[in-house]
Formats: structure tokens, C-alpha cells, sequence
């Protein structure tokens, strides 16, 4: 199993999570995140001063599958969240050695 | 007449309630919009109490009282240089007992918040530098006339007899109408139809709802212009009419989606306050009734047919301005108690000059918003880019964040 | 009397005041719950604006205010239906110079809030549809009578002679002891006593505080029903008390956990309102303090000693309200002075018609709401289930959520 | 001067009215500062409304407006034990129609906010208990003296004669003078100047800035101590100041920035509103005009300045307070206009005057304030620990969190 | 060293945090997180329009533990988070290569 | 490749992200968390009542390198977010099986 990482723009969301779920992914989590990379930051400026915020806000989202899935997962994601400008996000393939289902105590890959 | 302390009390104080009806309706407007835009439209809101009072002071007010005009007023206060402690200027005229400062400035709060009702329906995707331009030209080519008509001794008042006791034509028909020609022109947001767009803080929504009821008796009870037994009246068909559309708001959507919400809840109370502005110091308890139960049915269909519509009013101002204006104008027609207020009788004749009063208000908002909102795409152009409404308008067009938790 | 536009002027202000205090509570309540519960919790102070105003209007006011009744008054001003434009039917009855409809409104504001101070005992369990069902009842039987009793020309005010300057009875003691019986039937929220419960947005609990107080002034102050001396008294008591009651509380809390908190000040501001309330145009100056000093320390250990007893009353209500009501009706029993006000004069005497009217008032509201809530649930349910609990009632009963910082 | 209704109508609402102000300057600034220190911000400005009305019922008002002194009343009036509803004590003094209660509540407003304003400078790092001691030190010995220079027929008032209608001198200058010279004892924040501070929720600060400029009407207009011409003309200098100096700001910052911004327009409201404070009620529309622009450019250019000084003043209380309240009493001097108040004509008679007043209650204030920090700081440290800071002082002096969130 | 991750229903996370405690865990990081799994989502409704919100709120937790406590902590999260319906979310163990405690250097296992 | 996990102390996250910059690293991700450890929680008192609150606000960053960078990272990041007392943080090393930059589909170390 792998768990599959990325960071994606906020708006793009709702769609990569329905192109997901098309491509036959049954769960997922999402967290809120700040993201700093090549894509600029901005400027925010309060009461005359300038500040520069290179921290943009991105979502993180994390997809447990199968191993024989994950690259199904990694090009729906990649093409689904592309605009093609920088800030688009990245993402990654991590080893999970172990998957459980709480409710059912189902593990590895019956968890999924 | 000598100026009254008792009635310039309430008119100050009614001058202040209405000015914080427009740091309400930023509130109630801003907390249905996406974080990422959320002091964009605080500012569209805020901006509209610089701009609009500098406005007023130059030429608004003029325009809107000054002169004997049928169509528009003329420029003889304007500066209001002429203003001075006392009520020569509107005392007589009006026979109120008030400075004439606190009359116009009470004027003034009403010039405010009327653009700054357009915001809600042009949210999350308009030029902020645009919407100032749009609003400076807006209250003098279309408020200002249309204040004239119907409060200025303009033909509305005189020659169609329609009657407005608070603003339905001049207040929420006129934005409501203004709203829908801009949103014409600028076309429906990003996304929309396609993402979800949820309101981020409806808290905040509810405490604009919250400061909207209670700065309007301000707006209704205060167009008495005293503190008197129609002040009264007023005060208590505006109370009742908010509090019988919002129930009527609730039921509605309990019976048609199953669950009673509190967007549902305050939203009806706006609606039911909308309705009651015109009819306000008009009709009976029972009028006040009638009237809220029609804002609070009606506004809410309204809003269901919305979706079969193409166009993007982000914040539902013609669903509840528009349709709620008219709803109070027409109805006012019908229910108006002479024993509340002589100047109105309700019965056909009376709904016939109502019906056309509101054609007209609405068809002249309508066309002069359109042609303003035109020239303004050709020349400047209205709409942020989509990458600024992707960023969100906050850091694009403002370089400030709404919220920030860190640390 | 003839109408007076000063007194009306204060009246319509206080009216508007007394109705901005519900949207206060609103907030004082809901940034104590939980997120999930927030909107719940608004929702439940605001639509008593829409239920409550419908009963008032119908039969409320009626029942209260009209005819001589020693226990109930006469449904002859039902719908409200012969109030005009003057004061004819309060005017010289209670020698007031303001006009019908704005007695009956600010009246209103009263018949609001006091079921909508209940509210913050059942937060976060209660079924919205059985909340509406029990405001709509308990106004007609349990507020209408008490209002009678104690303003109307009822059995408290001519026969046992206690007075209440602006609802420590009929507000306070009633809501409070209405939030008991409640409490009782309605049982804990799932989890208490076991989960850490925290309020989620203390800022949000700090500005409806400051609403309130800013509110109260219309309270308390608008009880004099004009605008002169008593009315100025009334006003300088309110504050008073409110300040020494904050700094008590907040100083009996430095001394007992060692920290003084934000929400002891405001907690501490709004005891010393409450108990003021019965009080405010009826005591001195020391008069004031001496009760702000008593609801700070009292109603703080009043909390403390909550933890002992075995009912979750989620937003102390009872600690608060039923406490501080009884605190100011009966100190005003020994502190009227009657260089401030004629009715009232501190001494045994005046304290013992104080008690009989805090025991009666106590158990009438009781009584008769543990009644209520137990009809209520047997015929429909009053508690929401565990998962609407675990879920939280603003998705699961309204569909709706609080927050949305997503994009 | 029989008491009169209408008059005591809009006192009574400005009194609360102002008191509004103080928890709307506690969201101004509470917004502004990292979250972690909201709920000390919050309290930094409640506390006032507790501790400064104790002090002031005590011996405060005494001070300030008992007796003939030059420099300082006496204690006649310490507890307001002598205070009836009548106006016997201050209605033939000042001409005014109102209750005794009622100037003095007004009064006692302006005292709580004066300290309050100062908090906005010590933010994120006093310690809470060091800021009560002062402001009940700061109240006796430094509000107490100048309000009676200025408003109880002090040396100010008699002798140099200028004038200051709503608190120019007393409020703003005095509060910015303190400002400056507690941070300059205190320090300025750790990680200043590295770490980026940003507002944690400029909604909050929107919404406190629309109940300042709300409540600023009970504030200036207020200041007529009548419901008259005067009032009104008051009124409506302070809304076209704020008007003109928000949009002054936001344009001042789209050519010096680039971007206008929300806190801008807010920032430069107020500092609109301070800075007509002392003028409200004696320049002309277009003196109003005059310091409005004044206002919003050269307090925004005073901020752009401020990176180049060493003291952390965190919430600028000192650029648009301090700064704000010079200009409006210096510009007074000028624009003063006798047809709108004869107390005073613009020129450099008056100018001078006016010059003489701010040098003086700078001086005082700076320096008694800085001497009252200085021995606190000795006795009891003012400072929180760097810990402290850290963690957030809501946490740390506090034990609350402002925000929960979970579940 | 293994990193348990888990998705756990947010009114969970005091009682499994005590579990872990008394199981002997020294540490743990939870973040709020939106989940999209075999739950029902809910509806929403404003103004009249309702839209089918399939993302529930969840809390992330993170245990940095040794290999021989991996079991126990699984074990105790499995047992503490369940309550038996869909939502109870997922346990999954991904391998740690290397631990430092920030305060004192420590490495590896003494990082824990 | 590594991902690199920290929990820090938020007042740090500047000074990190920074320190991280100037060693070579061009992108991180940041999430708002919650920890519980050994640095001790704090009182909270609502109206009298006292709670235990022993969860401390931290940041988690992330930060996907090469493997030779990674040494580099930990110490940065060790370095700069030590003050000396606890509730410092920790830091953990991940194996990152795969990389993909969603803008272009780079992969591997292409992607960091
Ligand atoms: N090395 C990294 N480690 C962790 N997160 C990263 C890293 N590089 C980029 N990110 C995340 O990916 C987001 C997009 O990266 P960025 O370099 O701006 O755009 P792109 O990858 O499209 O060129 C960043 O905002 C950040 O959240
Ligand atoms: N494949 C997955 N990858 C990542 N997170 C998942 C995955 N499946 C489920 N989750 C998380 O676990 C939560 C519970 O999953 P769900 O399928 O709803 O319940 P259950 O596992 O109890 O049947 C989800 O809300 C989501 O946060
Ligand atoms: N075993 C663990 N698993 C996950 N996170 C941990 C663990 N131990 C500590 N943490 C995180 O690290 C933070 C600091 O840990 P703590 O033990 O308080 O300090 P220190 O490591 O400096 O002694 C915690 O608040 C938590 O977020």
C-alpha cells in the first residue's frame, strides 16, 4: 500500500476529489496548509508597511491505496489539479506498511 | 415651525442607526462570501460611506432637494454652503421641527447604504477600483433623481402620487434594479455553477442581520421625520413585518427542504423589513402583517426560480431588494389605512399610481445602470481577473488578509 | 397626557435598544458553544424575534396589559386591532405621555428576550422544533400572567405589593427559574462531565456582552417610561452596578483561581445588570453599588458551587439570572430609596412584599414550565438524538455550518 | 433651566452611545493584535468600563467638575452622594436641561475610553495587572485635572481659552501623550521589527471602527449637551470629517502603495473622527471638509514615518490619536466659525490659544504618565515576561483562549 | 521507529489521547482534517439551494513510536476510536528512518 | 528522496522557513497542529472551572529533499528551532518512494 501526498491549490479541490472518486478512489483527508515554493508569495500591506508573505495557502490531501491503484491516483491528481503556472503543487508516494479500518478491524489491504 | 428637541433627538438618533446599517449590511453580505473575499466586501460596503457622504455634501442633496424641479433638483445648496443651525431650508416645507443639518444628514445615511445594497449582487468578482467609480457616478445619475422624484417634490410624488414612506422605491428597487443591469454586465463569477461557494462566517452574517433590525427603525420610524404617534406606527409595522416574514421565511423552507436554517431565519427578517420600508408609516397592524407574510413567501419562491436563471446575483439582493421592494410598493396600494396616514388610501387607485411608480423606478435604475456599468467595462473595465478572483479579491486587489492565525 | 415627542423620542430609542439585546444575547450565548453548535444557538435567540413578536401581537399583549384582572388580563386588545396613533389606552393609566404603539413595542422587546435568555441552559441539545413550540407556549402562560401580575395592574402590584422596576420578576426570576425546570427535564448534554466543553469563540461571547450592556440602558433606563430624572437615574444605577459587579467578579476569581479571566468580566457585568434591573429606578447611588458588589461575588460562588449539583445548565443561566434576579428584587426590598422613586421605600416591609413576589414568581415559572416541557416531550420529543449531538445541530437541524474557511 | 425631554432623550442616548464606543475600540484593536493576545486586548479595554466608572463615581467626577479651582476641583461631589434627579447642580452652570445623573454619566463615558485608547500602544505585552493599577492612577491624576482645565472651569478654559468641544485636548492628546510615553517605559515587543505581527481578524477591526464611528455621534453631537442646532451641526461635521478622511487615507495609500486597503479606509475614519473631535461644534461644513483631508493624509504620512523612530506604539495609537488630536485643535484655531458657535472665531488669536492648550496637555500628559509608569514599573514590573509573551498573554496572564475550534 | 497516522471522528480524540497515554505513548500531533470516505456526507442548504457536502470533519493524529509499542499503540487507537459505524476512519503505519528531538539532539529511538 | 517532518513551536516557523532557504531548500509545506508531549499544557478557566488543557498549538512542516540534502535540513532545522527547553519538537525522516511536480510531470528528484 501507498499512501499518496500532495499539495494542491485550494480551488482545485472539489475537482481533483471528483476526479478521484471517479477514478475509483474510495476515501481521502484533506487539511489546510501553507505552502512555500517557487510560486511568488504576495504582498500584504497594513497601514502603510509592506509585508512580503511567501507562505501561500494550499490544501494537502493524502490518499491511502493499493499499490496496483496508486498510479491511477498520481495522474488523476497530476492532471486534474495542472493549470500549468507555478504553484500547481507536488506530489508524493510514501511506503505504508500497515492499514487498518477502525470501525471493522480489517487491515492492510481490505482496510483501504 | 420651531425646531423640536424632542423630534430632533430621534432624528439623530435615527441618523446614526441608519449609518450603521450600512457597517451592518457589510456584515451581513460579507459573511455569506469565501474568506478570500471577505474584506473586499466589507470595503465595497465601508467605501460607500466616504464616497457617498462626499458625494451628498457636493451635489447630492442638492439635486435631491433643492428646487421645484419635476425631474431633478437644482445645485443651489450645493456645498450645502448655505446650511445653517437652524430649519429655514426644509422646516416650512415639510413642516417638520428638525435642523435642517440632521434632515439632510439622515438623507445622507439613506444615499449611503443604497449602493452599498448593489454590493451584495456584484460580490467576489468586481474591480474595486470599478465599483468607486460606479457608485460616485451612480448617486448622482440615479439616486439623486429618484430621491427627487419621490421625496423632492419630483413628479413621482406630485404627478403619479405614488407614495414611498421610507424608501421602497428609492432604497430597495432602485438597488434592487441597479443589481441585476450590473450583474448583466459583469457576468456570474468563476467557478460559479460548478464550485461550491459556501458563506464562510454565517455568524457574522447573522450579527449584520442583527444590526440591520435594529438600525431599521431607524430607517422606517425615523422617515417620520418626528417623534411622534406615525413614529410610533411605523416603529411597530417595521418590528412586526420582520419578525411575521421571518417566520413565514422558515416555514417556507421547513416545508419545501425539510429544515428550518438561520440564513433562512434572517433573511426573511430582511425581506420582511424591505417589504414594510415603503408601507412602513401607511398602513395598519394588519397591513404589517399581510405584507410580512407576502415578503417572507415570496422572497424565499423567488429565490428557488433563481437557479433557473443565468445569471450570478451572488448575494440574492433582487430576490430580496427587488422583489421585496416591489412586493411593499404594490401591497401598500391595496392596504393603505388612511386612519394610519392621511396622505395614502389603499384601493385600486391607489395601487395603479403604486404599480407605475415602481415600473418607473425600476425601469430607469435599470436602463441608466446598464448604460453607467457599459461605459465603465469600455473605459476601465469592471472585473477582476480570474486569477485575482482565484486568489481571491482580499490579496489581489486589497494586499490584506481577512484572517490569520498564525501565532 | 398628552404625547410628549421627548419621552417618545427615549421610549422609541430604548425600544430599539431593548430588541439589539437579543441579537446580544444571541452572541454572549453562542461564542460559549461549541462550533458545531453555534448556529443552533443563534438561531434559537433569534427566532424567539419572529415567534415571540407573533404571540405578543395576537393575544401577549392582551393578556398582559389589558383590563383589571388580578391574575390575568382580558383578550379585548387581542391582534392588537384598536391601537391608533395616540395613547389612549396607556397614556393616563400609567400617566405616561407616549404613544400606544411604542408602550406595546417596548414592552414586546421584553416578552423577546426573556424566553431567549432560556436559552442558554439547553444549548447544544435542544430540538429546534420543540424550542419553538415551548417559546410559543411559555409566553402566553407563563410570561403574559407574570407581566400581568407584576405591570399589568395584577395581584403582585396591588395586592402583595412588591415592585420590579424593569423585570427582575418578570424577566430575570422568570427565565431563570424556566431554565431550572428545563434543565431537569431536558437532562445533560451527551458527554458532560466527561468531555472538556470550551467555549469556541470568546470574542464573539465579549461582543454580545458589550451589545448588552449598551442594550440594557433601554432596559433600564427606558423603564421609566419618559425621559427625565428617573429615567437619568435608572441609567447611572445600570452602569454603576454593571462596573462594580465586572471588577467584584473578576477580583473574587484573581482570588480564588488566581487568574482573572475575560469572560468573568463580562459574566460579572451581566449579573450586575440583572440584578440591577428590579432595582434601577428605585435605588441611590450606594444603593447600586452595594447590589453590583453582591451579583460580582455571589453569582460567582453561585458558579462554584454549580460543580456540586447534578444538572447541566450549559451556559449558567440559573447562576446568573435566577440569582441575580433574586439578588436585586430582594436587596431592593431593604435599599429603596424614596427620594429616588415614591413607590418603594427600603425596610422590612418592603423586603418581605419583595420575597413573597421572588417565592411566587419562582414557583409559578417552575411549575408551570417543568409542565410544559414535559407535555412537550412526551407529545413530540424536546431532545435532539446522540448523533445530532455528535454531529452538532447546525448540520444536523439546520443544515447549515458555522465556518467554511475552505478557499 | 427646567429639565428638558428631548434634550435628556439624546443625551441619554449618547451616554450609552459612548459607552458603546469603548467595546468597539476593544474589536478595533483587539483585530489588529495576534490571536494569542486577543482576549488580554480585549480585556485591556472592558476593564475601563469597570475600574474607570468606580474611580470616577468615587472621586473622579468630583475632581473634574466640583468647584472653582484653577487647576483641579474639589472633593465635594466624591460619590456622587449629593446627585438628585434634578439638575440643580450643573443645569444653571452649563445652561443645560438635563439631569445631573445623566451629564455625569455622559462625562463618565468619555473618562472609560480616554484610558482605553492608550491600550492599543501597550499591546501583546503589558501585564494586566500593572495596566489596572495605572489606568486607576492614570484616571485620578491625569484625566481628572484635564478635564477640569478644559471642560469644569480650569485654567484652560478661563485663563488661555481655548476650546475643545469634545475632547480634543482631553481624550485624544492626552491619550496619544500617554501612549508615547508608556511605550517608551515599557519597550517595544519581543520580535519586534523581526517577526511579522499581522492582524489576526481585520473583520473584527472593520466592525469595532463601524461601532466607533456609530457611537461617535453620541460622542461629538452629544457633546451640544442639547438636542439643538447645535447638535445637528455637530453631527454633521463629524460624519463629513470621517468620510473625507477615510477616502483621504485609502487615496493617500493607492499612490504611496499602491493598493487601498481596508484597514486604511478604517484607520483613516478615525482618524477623521479624532481629529474633528475638538471642532465638531464650531467649524462649518467646510472647516469639517478642511480637517477631514488634513486628517486623512498627514496621520497616514505620520505612520509611514513611524519605521523610522525606535518605539513599538503597536496599534499607532500615537499617529492617529495623538497626531489626529493636534491637528483638530490646532485647525480649530483656524476654521473656527462664530456664526455656527460664538464661543469661538477662527484666527490667529484663537489659533494661538489653541497652540498654548495642546503644548500644555501634551506636557502634562507625557510627563505625569511617564513618572506613573516608571514607578509602577519599579513597584510592581508593567511588563509581561518573555514567556508570557510567547505562550500569548491570553493564555498566559488569562488562562482563556480566544478561539477553540476542535469538535 | 514507525509513524501511526490515524483519522479519527473529532469527539474521539481526548479519550484516545488519554488511551495512548496510559498505553505509554509520550507524544502525539493531531491537525483537524476534512475526510471523504464511505460516510455519508451531509447536506447543506442555503437559501434554498442544498448542496451534498461530502467531505466530514475529521482530526489527523501522528505517533512517533518505537517498533515494539507500534502494536500497542494501533491496538489501542482501534479500540478507543471505534464506536461501530461508517466514519471511524483509519489507522496506517509508514516507517521512519531517522527521529531527532529538537531540544537536545537526541537521535533515533532516545527521540521518541 | 526524504520527506522531512518537523513539529515546532509556532513563534519559529519565520526564522525556520528562512534558515531552510538560505540552505538550498526551495519549497516546504506548513499545517497548524496540535501536540501533547512531555512540555507541559496549561490551565484554562471558564467561569471558575479549571481544565487541563494538554495539548500546546504547534506548527508541522514538511519539507520533500534529496536524499543528500536531507542531513542538511535536519540540522537547519534543529538548529534553529532549539530553544533549549521543552516542547522544542522533533523532527522525522520519511522514504519518499516517488516525486511528481504536478506543473510539468517532472518526477524523481526532478520534482523536489
Ligand atoms: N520541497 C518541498 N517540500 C514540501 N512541500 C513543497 C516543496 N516544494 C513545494 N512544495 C509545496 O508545493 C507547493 C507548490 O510548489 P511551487 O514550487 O510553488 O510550485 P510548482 O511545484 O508548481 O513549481 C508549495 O506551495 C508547497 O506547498
Ligand atoms: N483511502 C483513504 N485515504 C485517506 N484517507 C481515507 C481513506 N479512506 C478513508 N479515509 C479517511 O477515513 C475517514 C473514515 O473513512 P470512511 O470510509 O468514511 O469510514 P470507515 O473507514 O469507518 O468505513 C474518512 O473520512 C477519511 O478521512
Ligand atoms: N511521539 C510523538 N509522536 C508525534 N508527535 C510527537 C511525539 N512526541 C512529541 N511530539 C510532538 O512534538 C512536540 C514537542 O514534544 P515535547 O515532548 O513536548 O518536547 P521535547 O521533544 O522538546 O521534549 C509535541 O507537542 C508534539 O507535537
Amino acid at each position: 500500500m501507498k499512501l499518496v501526498i500532495a499539495y494542491i491549490a485550494p480551488f482545485k479541490l472539489d475537482e481533483v476529489r471528483d476526479a478521484l472518486k471517479a477514478a475509483g478512489v474510495t476515501g481521502l483527508t484533506a487539511v489546510s496548509a501553507q505552502g512555500f515554493g517557487r510560486q511568488a508569495g504576495h504582498t500584504e500591506t497594513y497601514r502603510g508597511s509592506e509585508y512580503e508573505v511567501d507562505m501561500v495557502p494550499k490544501v494537502r490531501i493524502e490518499v491511502l491505496v493499493d499499490d496496483t491503484l496508486a498510479p491511477t491516483v498520481i495522474s488523476t491528481i497530476e492532471t486534474t489539479a495542472r493549470t500549468g503556472s507555478t504553484g500547481d503543487g507536488k506530489i508524493l508516494v510514501v511506503p505504508v506498511e500497515d492499514a487498518v479500518r477502525i470501525r471493522t478491524g480489517e487491515r492492510g489491504r481490505e482496510a483501504v | 415651525m420651531e425646531i423640536n428637541s424632542g423630534d430632533t433627538a430621534w432624528l439623530l438618533t435615527s441618523s446614526a442607526l441608519v449609518l450603521f446599517m450600512t457597517p451592518g449590511l457589510a456584515f451581513f453580505y460579507g459573511g455569506m462570501v469565501r474568506q478570500k473575499n471577505m474584506l473586499a466586501m466589507l470595503m465595497m460596503n465601508f467605501v460607500a460611506m466616504g464616497i457617498v457622504t462626499i458625494v451628498w455634501i457636493a451635489v447630492g442633496a442638492s439635486l435631491a432637494f433643492s428646487g421645484t424641479g419635476k425631474f431633478i433638483g437644482d445645485l443651489n445648496l450645493a456645498g450645502l454652503m448655505d446650511v445653517g443651525l437652524g430649519n429655514e431650508l426644509f422646516g416650512e416645507r415639510y413642516a417638520i421641527a428638525i435642523p435642517d443639518t440632521v434632515f439632510l444628514m439622515f438623507q445622507c445615511m439613506f444615499a449611503i447604504i443604497t449602493p452599498a445594497l448593489i454590493a451584495g449582487a456584484v460580490a467576489e468578482r468586481m474591480k474595486f477600483t470599478a465599483w468607486v467609480a460606479f457608485i460616485l457616478i451612480w448617486s448622482i445619475v440615479v439616486y439623486a433623481p429618484m430621491a427627487h422624484w419621490v421625496w423632492g417634490g419630483g413628479f413621482i410624488a406630485t404627478q403619479v402620487k405614488a407614495v414611498d414612506f421610507a424608501g421602497g422605491l428609492v432604497v430597495h428597487i432602485n438597488a434592487g434594479a441597479a443589481a441585476l443591469a450590473l450583474v448583466l454586465v459583469l457576468g456570474p463569477r468563476t467557478g460559479w455553477g460548478k464550485q461550491v461557494m459556501r458563506p464562510h462566517s454565517l455568524p457574522l452574517t447573522i450579527l449584520g442581520a442583527g444590526i440591520l433590525w435594529f438600525g431599521w427603525f431607524g430607517f422606517n420610524s425615523g422617515s417620520a421625520l418626528g417623534s411622534n404617534g406615525l413614529a410610533g406606527q411605523a416603529f411597530m409595522t417595521t418590528h412586526v413585518a420582520a419578525a411575521v416574514a421571518a417566520t413565514a421565511w422558515v416555514l417556507a423552507e421547513a416545508m419545501s427542504n425539510g429544515k428550518p436554517t438561520t440564513l433562512g431565519f434572517v433573511s426573511g427578517a430582511v425581506a420582511g423589513l424591505v417589504a414594510i420600508t415603503p408601507a412602513a408609516g401607511f398602513v395598519n397592524l394588519l397591513g404589517a402583517v399581510v405584507i410580512g407574510l407576502a415578503a417572507g413567501v415570496i422572497c424565499f419562491l423567488a429565490l428557488k426560480l433563481k437557479t433557473k436563471f443565468k445569471f450570478d446575483d451572488s448575494l440574492d439582493v433582487i430576490a430580496v431588494h427587488l422583489v421585496g421592494g416591489i412586493l411593499g410598493a404594490l401591497l401598500l396600494g391595496l392596504l393603505a389605512d388612511a386612519d394610519v396616514n392621511a396622505l395614502a388610501s389603499g384601493g385600486m387607485e391607489q395601487f395603479g399610481r403604486q404599480a407605475t411608480s415602481v415600473v418607473i423606478a425600476f425601469a430607469y435604475s435599470f436602463i441608466v445602470t446598464f448604460i453607467i456599468a457599459k461605459v465603465l467595462d469600455m473605459v476601465m473595465g469592471i472585473r477582476a481577473t480570474e486569477t485575482q478572483e482565484r486568489e481571491g479579491l482580499d490579496l489581489s486587489l486589497h494586499e490584506e488578509q481577512a484572517y490569520v492565525m498564525a501565532d
